[in-house]
């Protein structure tokens, strides 16, 4: 379950110059998606990968409120109030789509199905604990929806998010400190500053956007070479 | 006896509902939600309900009018907070509603066990999560579950396309969602529809929801709402 | 779940001068099948209530194979392998049917959807236990099928079946003894000799035919007028 | 990757079935028996299989034959006697064959359990009857149930009516029966269809199995087979 795939990455760097923004991000895990994989997409930053799959790729998007072969956003005339990503945003159908309905949906999701998920993150621990449902704050009203069905169900769970928090605290972390989504689920996290395996046997760097490794595993506390 | 009713108003479909009544509402958001049933309940007058339901209401509508009437004592859902989810939060803040938060998942699953006859089941989605204080926790063929129960509704509020006159159901893109399991799982489930057939204009290949988890059928208003982008 | 209802039947007869004949006895239960009831008729002799519904009753038949609205059995050019009941023999489809698969189906059953059930049966005891899949024989091949999924499922579950075996052992029963297909979930027994309620309160006789209702609780061993 | 492929041959279709591999077959009787399939699989020679169905075969083709074939450790069904259950019959009265009993609503349910990731479930089906024997036995809101585990298949052998090139089906009347939730329940699911379209010639709301669960589909043969009268 949490032993991403490690065929190697055709055409893919190890490393890269500058910092990812992550439009560019998004476009290093479009390339990571295996063709033809069935995928879930989380709300915020992970939407933007649909946007970097090729034409060709044959990956078939699911959302949770009950659909496979999801197309891109509506606009204009397309959008239509009964047909909606998990974001609520109006999307489009591709053809070879199916509705069906949200007990079946999760089935799909929990009986491990889907390929791939892609999920953002307040944390994630070396070993693969996902925190990305609850900052803890007592006054905040919380909301789960289908994260911890997410972060238990695809056969590879990614995460996509920034390295740092804006104060600059990582959060790639050794272990959460906010409330946990899910236990040692995440197998691989995408950031702007590098990729990470993570997992039972710990953290390790796959490659690194405009710093070095050593840096990178400085700012992290974690063994180098990882 | 059991076979379905095609009532002739929302008022007439909703009738009935006593106070502290648990009330399962279709709708991921604004798609599916049953707006005519739960205007017709505001009206009916129905208090102290318990809702279940993905969300807890959007802008002043649909069921964040029924929050905002003051109806409803808790709320089962999975994402309360939303851009637009302003009379929740004003209530949860206020401490005048309970929230028990429940995984999407889960919340489905609960409810398709209720109308299976399922007497429990062992769920992994949550396990090692704050979601998981209370439950039983079982190890299974080395993966942790917990012991999840299911969840009933006295009545059941939902908006499918279209019904025959037996209450047959199909329902529309993913305003499909919570529609057919809610349809299982409660006492007496109420539909709101577009359009009503006669028997024999559907599909038996393409019917969704078999009459036989439908009590009463109404033909919905016409209605024009806006997509919100808010989860 | 075994409490059958007690509604008044416009019409029947308390008790009438002959023994019933099955195809007597199904008239008797059909008239006794609430109108728009959603029902499930076992394989065998419960079949023939079928064709006693009136048509306007309004009744809808279910059947476990994966259909509502299951109509009578195909004749000729008709018959489609595709579309059988649960005994495997062709029927057809009325409007307004559908078709599901079998775990929806059987939720169905389970979940108490189902008004009515009428199964056959080896033997029903006083308290309403069943026994119906199985003679116990040793050196027969078991088969259970719906059987006990039908027993604990229908909000009432009849049994029909004759009184008495060829050699006249009576098959309502103190306790059951061959294996069982349910613990107390039979509400009513219809028979060729009279009708019964059973279930935690013990059996009392609704109606006879062809028999004073004191011979019959003495040939049964129960107490009168039971 | 997990894409559907659409293979030219039965015998490409049923390929790499290992010997003692489980192997969940649809059809409810004669209805919905994926009948290129078998006939593929006895072809291809896996041996000591556990069959999962719901009857154990009838007459002399299809699951019978495989039967009949010598490559059947162990059957899961829930009617294997038949009129013309011969076959079964014969072996298992030869002590040759294994059974195990399973309420037909069991089967499915368990085979669903697999498929949707349940570790167990709570079920009343059975509760005090011989078929209780070894199993858990819990009381929940007064009633008594049985602890049920899931059935999971290494391949799933199904007969569905349209699929597109992407892997989603639909069906035809009661020939659906086992094979949506068979296709969840299986690490590989094979399917046998009469008729392959492209995308798009499948109503989106009336896709029954949706590509996800498909692996590998095949065009069926034109074939008559005679209805049974027994069950």
């Amino acid at each position: 379950m949490t032993s991403p795939s490690d065929r190697p990455r055709a055409g893919a760097p190890t490393a890269a110059d500058h910092r990812l923004s992550m439009d560019e991000l998004a476009a290093v895990i479009a390339r990571d998606i295996p063709s033809g994989a069935f995928v879930n997409l989380g709300i915020g930053q992970p939407t933007k990968i649909a946007d970097h799959l090729p034409a060709d790729s044959g990956v078939v998007l699911h959302t949770e409120n009950g659909m496979l072969n999801m197309g891109p956003r509506a606009e204009g005339d397309d959008v239509d109030p009964d047909l909606t990503n998990a974001g609520k945003v109006p999307v489009t159908e591709l053809p070879g789509a199916a509705y069906f309905h949200q007990a079946d949906s999760f089935a799909m999701m929990r009986g491990g199905h889907l390929d791939v998920c892609v999920l953002g993150a307040y944390q994630v621990a070396f070993d693969g604990d996902l925190a990305n449902w609850h900052t803890g704050r007592p006054d905040a009203v919380p909301a789960v929806g289908g994260a911890m069905d997410l972060a238990i169900g695809a056969k590879d769970v990614y995460v996509m998010m920034p390295l740092f928090t804006r104060s600059g605290e990582p959060k790639l972390v050794p272990r959460c400190t906010y409330p946990l989504t899910g236990v040692g689920c995440v197998g691989r996290v995408y950031t702007d500053h590098g990729v990470f395996d993570v997992g039972p046997e710990g953290v390790r760097i796959r490659e690194t956007y405009g710093i070095g490794a050593g840096e990178l595993a400085d700012r992290l506390g974690i063994a180098f070479p990882g | 006896m059991s076979r379905a009713e095609i009532v002739q108003s929302a008022d007439a479909a909703v009738a009935g509902v006593e106070d502290g009544s648990t009330v399962l509402v279709g709708g991921f958001g604004l798609a599916g939600m049953p707006f005519d049933l739960i205007e017709a309940l505001i009206r009916q007058g129905a208090r102290d309900l318990t809702i279940v339901s993905n969300n807890a209401g959007n802008g002043d509508v649909g069921l964040a009018a029924l929050l905002a009437a003051g109806r409803v004592r808790k709320v089962l859902c999975s994402f309360p907070r939303q851009s637009d989810s302003w009379v929740f939060d004003g209530l949860y803040r206020e401490g005048r509603i309970e929230l028990e938060l429940v995984p999407q998942g889960n919340l489905a699953e609960r409810m398709r066990a209720a109308g299976a006859g399922i007497g429990a089941f062992y769920c992994p989605t949550g396990v090692g999560t704050p979601l998981a204080e209370g439950k039983e926790e079982r190890e299974i063929g080395g993966r942790r579950y917990l012991l999840e129960y299911p969840i009933k509704g006295d009545y059941a509020l939902i908006a499918a396309h279209r019904a025959d006159t037996l209450g047959n159901l199909t329902y529309r893109k993913t305003a499909r969602n919570f529609g057919p399991v809610m349809a299982t799982a409660a006492t007496t489930t109420v539909v709101q529809v577009d359009e009503v057939v006669e028997p024999g204009g559907l599909d038996p290949e393409a019917v969704v929801t078999p009459s036989i988890h439908v009590d009463r059928v109404v033909r919905a208003q016409a209605r024009r709402y806006t997509v919100q982008g808010a989860r």
